[in-house]
């Protein structure tokens, strides 16, 4: 834990800077930048970031039964095994409204 | 003789020797801590850079003395620090500024629970490969943070891009890393690596072993999977804007992400430190994670690369369901005794 | 092993101001980015609670989930669906509302800790000596309680499915 | 001395702050951050009264792997709803998502 302690104070001595503000337009291949930067996204990739944050909890859940897999019984897999079978159904699904593109 | 607080200047060396000498000194400060990370950082940065022009008939770092531009690293370093930061108009200063530095506190957090060696370890974690876990997962959204933060076009679309590949490769990665801990039986990594004294994971464990590593290189921005920094389209990816240290932050971290993950890779299935006696057992670690991280730049010299929605879905299609699969596969063979051989 | 020994108490009292501010910046920052950064900052302290409760497992869940996967999502729709700077800052309460509200999470939170601080002699005051082992969690999980997680992974089914069909295009 | 109470202390802090930005908040992003502020009070609570009892149990750890579980759903269907929200009306303020009354 300690080690990051240097890394964390040695770039604040770096960190002098000259106003200049003409230098510190946004680069865009030598053009003047045009138009808002932060501008709305598209949702086009947002069923995967949904997935992603229930598959997040799902490998949570499957680490916490993973650890002690071999000094538990049978019928403890086949517990798990249903888990992941009803999570493949909507898995389909979401994988299917998400490589459709126009749903977007 | 150690009093603290000292009062006499003997008791004031004492102190310091005391200190220095203490395991917990060495192994945060010199070895498996910061100077054995700058170092080996550094050499990675060098190395790439030469292996990448041995495999394109290109010379590479020449000049900055020592064989081969060795000390180029060392160069660049100081070049980059007493260049100016710019930070871009309107862009938001605080996180622009304190997301690099978080970049490398995380990139470099996770390896107090890497075991280098039976007892080179700074914080042997009973939670340990978990912890790892928890730390990348945090890369995304300070990517995401640092794009917004840079108010512009090209970092802006690179961060965006960057976070959903590493959103999409994340779960393959954490699902077939479960299976060696099935086999482990333990998520403490000296304890996975001391389950592997017989055999390594690589065997028993071969299909999470790919899938897990196409999902580090897809994590790590490699090629074939380096669209967030495609430079005909986005100029470098995320960290356009930056410069000077604050570029030299960001590559520092993404260097060490680059270590860790190999390192990750050598401890869950190549057998950590294991490796006959002739050498000690960090340097048999170190010589497998060189390896592993050779096998992983090897492709940025030979392959092109692909587009971000077909990476995407083959990340979310293709590898989920494998390492899923492999799930059950591993279930059948802990079930099935075949491995009882080796004790597993 | 530590060479410097930081008292609990200390340890205590740094996340509780960590987690506390983070929460309270969370709300009243005037970037709704900036919020979502002290949210994840208040989420790292509970986690620091859960590793002083014994509970690291729970830490690092709470880390991959919360500041992982969730603020992932709430930085997303914050920028999918945020308004040209300056809007924030007018989310200020109206006059009267706004003290009402500090008055009712004031007496909320004063009669919960009054409660506890009454039940204090009561309670057990150094927890139990012996740690809970982490491969406890999995046996727990499957064997206490098999139904709850068959109900969880119905509702995650919901959620995926719902969440989508929610955002998607009608047409 | 930390102590039991001390962790019900910052808990109930903890559901002061979200309670507040409940009931003050227009912006349908803050009421979700408040949301999560009571869950992670309540998580907290599980957790301490678990460790402190005797001998010490597991269970409460599991109620809160399944309550951060149940809360991460619950973040993603009111972000969606949020979205939907938003590109109905074009707002997010709580105050203007009133068509539905009469």
């Amino acid at each position: 834990m300690l080690l990051t302690g240097p890394m964390l104070t040695l770039p604040i001595f770096w960190s002098r800077r000259k106003p200049d503000p003409f230098r510190d337009m946004p680069f865009e291949s030598g053009q003047v930048p045009q138009g808002e930067a932060r501008h709305r996204l598209v949702m086009q990739y947002y069923p995967y970031l949904l997935m992603f944050v229930v598959f997040d909890v799902v490998a949570m859940f499957l680490f916490a039964w993973g650890i002690s897999f071999t000094t538990m019984p049978l019928d403890s897999s086949f517990l798990v095994i249903l888990f992941l079978i009803l999570l493949a159904a909507p898995l389909g699904y979401a994988l299917h409204l998400a490589v459709h593109k126009e749903n977007w | 003789m150690v009093v603290f607080p000292p009062t006499t200047p003997q008791e004031v060396i004492a102190l310091i020797l005391y200190i220095i000498t203490s395991h917990t000194f060495i192994t945060i400060i010199i070895f498996p801590g910061f100077i054995h990370l700058t170092l080996v950082v550094m050499f990675l940065t060098w190395y790439e850079r030469k292996l990448l022009a041995r495999i394109q008939l290109r010379i590479g770092p020449l000049y900055a003395g020592g064989p081969g531009g060795i000390l180029q690293p060392i160069a660049d370093g100081v070049k980059l620090i007493f260049k100016e930061i710019m930070i871009p108009y309107k862009a938001d200063k605080p996180l622009f500024l304190a997301m690099p530095l978080m970049l490398v506190l995380f990139a470099a957090l996770p390896f107090a629970v890497i075991p280098f060696g039976q007892h080179w370890v700074i914080a042997n974690l009973d939670v340990g490969l978990v912890f790892l876990f928890a730390m990348t997962s945090l890369f995304p959204s300070m990517i995401l943070i640092f794009a917004w933060a840079s108010n512009s076009k090209f970092p802006f679309l690179g961060g965006l891009r960057s976070l959903f590949q590493q959103v999409a490769y994340e779960i393959p990665m954490w699902v077939s890393a479960l299976s060696v801990v099935m086999l482990a039986g333990s998520l403490n990594l000296t304890a996975i690596v001391e389950a592997q004294s017989k055999i390594w994971f690589i065997v028993p464990a071969f299909l999470s072993f790919i899938v897990f590593f196409i999902a580090i290189m897809a994590e790590l921005e490699r090629l074939p999977f380096d669209l967030p920094e495609a430079e005909p389209e986005l100029v470098a990816g995320w960290f356009t804007e930056s410069s000077g240290a604050v570029f030299m932050v960001i590559f520092l971290g993404l260097y060490m992400k680059v270590y860790l993950m190999s390192s990750l890779v050598t401890v869950l299935f190549l057998g950590g430190w294991w490796g006959p006696a002739f050498l000690p057992q960090p340097v048999w670690f170190i010589i497998k994670t060189l390896i592993v991280a050779t096998f992983m730049i090897i492709p940025r010299g030979v392959y092109p690369r692909l587009r971000v929605d077909m990476l995407i879905k083959t990340g979310w299609t293709r590898l989920l369901i494998i390492a899923l699969a492999n799930v059950f596969l591993t279930i059948l063979l802990i079930h099935s005794g075949i491995l009882s051989a080796w004790g597993i | 092993m530590a060479l410097i020994d930081i008292p609990p108490d200390l340890t205590f009292v740094a996340l509780a101001a960590v987690t506390i501010i983070g929460a309270i910046l969370a709300l009243q920052a005037r970037e709704l980015i900036y919020g979502a950064v002290a949210l994840a900052i208040s989420f790292i302290g509970v986690a620091g609670f859960f590793v002083s409760l014994d509970a690291p497992y729970l830490a690092m869940l709470q880390i991959a989930i919360y500041v992982g996967a969730i603020v992932v999502l709430i930085l997303f729709t914050i920028m999918l669906v945020r308004r040209e700077v300056g809007e924030e800052a007018k989310d200020r309460p109206q006059s009267g509302e706004g003290s009402v509200g500090l008055w009712l999470a004031g007496l909320l939170s004063l009669a919960v800790s009054g409660v506890a601080a009454l039940a204090g002699p009561n309670m057990p005051s150094t927890p139990p000596s012996g740690s809970l082992p982490v491969s406890a969690l999995g046996p727990t999980l499957a064997t206490q309680y098999p139904i709850p997680l068959i109900i969880l992974a119905l509702l995650m089914s919901a959620t995926l499915i719902g969440a989508l069909v929610l955002a998607k295009v009608e047409r | 001395m930390v102590t039991l109470v001390s962790y019900i202390i910052v808990s109930a802090a903890l559901l002061g702050i979200g309670v507040y930005g409940l009931s003050v908040k227009r912006n349908a992003m803050r009421i979700l951050f408040a949301i999560e502020i009571i869950v992670n009070a309540a998580n907290l609570n599980f957790a301490a009264f678990t460790r402190y009892l005797n001998p010490p149990q597991v269970s409460g750890q599991v109620i809160v792997f399944y309550s951060i579980a149940a809360a991460a759903m619950e973040a993603a269907v009111g972000l969606a709803l949020i979205l939907v929200a938003f590109r109905l009306n074009n707002t997010i303020d709580v105050r203007k998502l009133n068509k539905l009354k009469g």
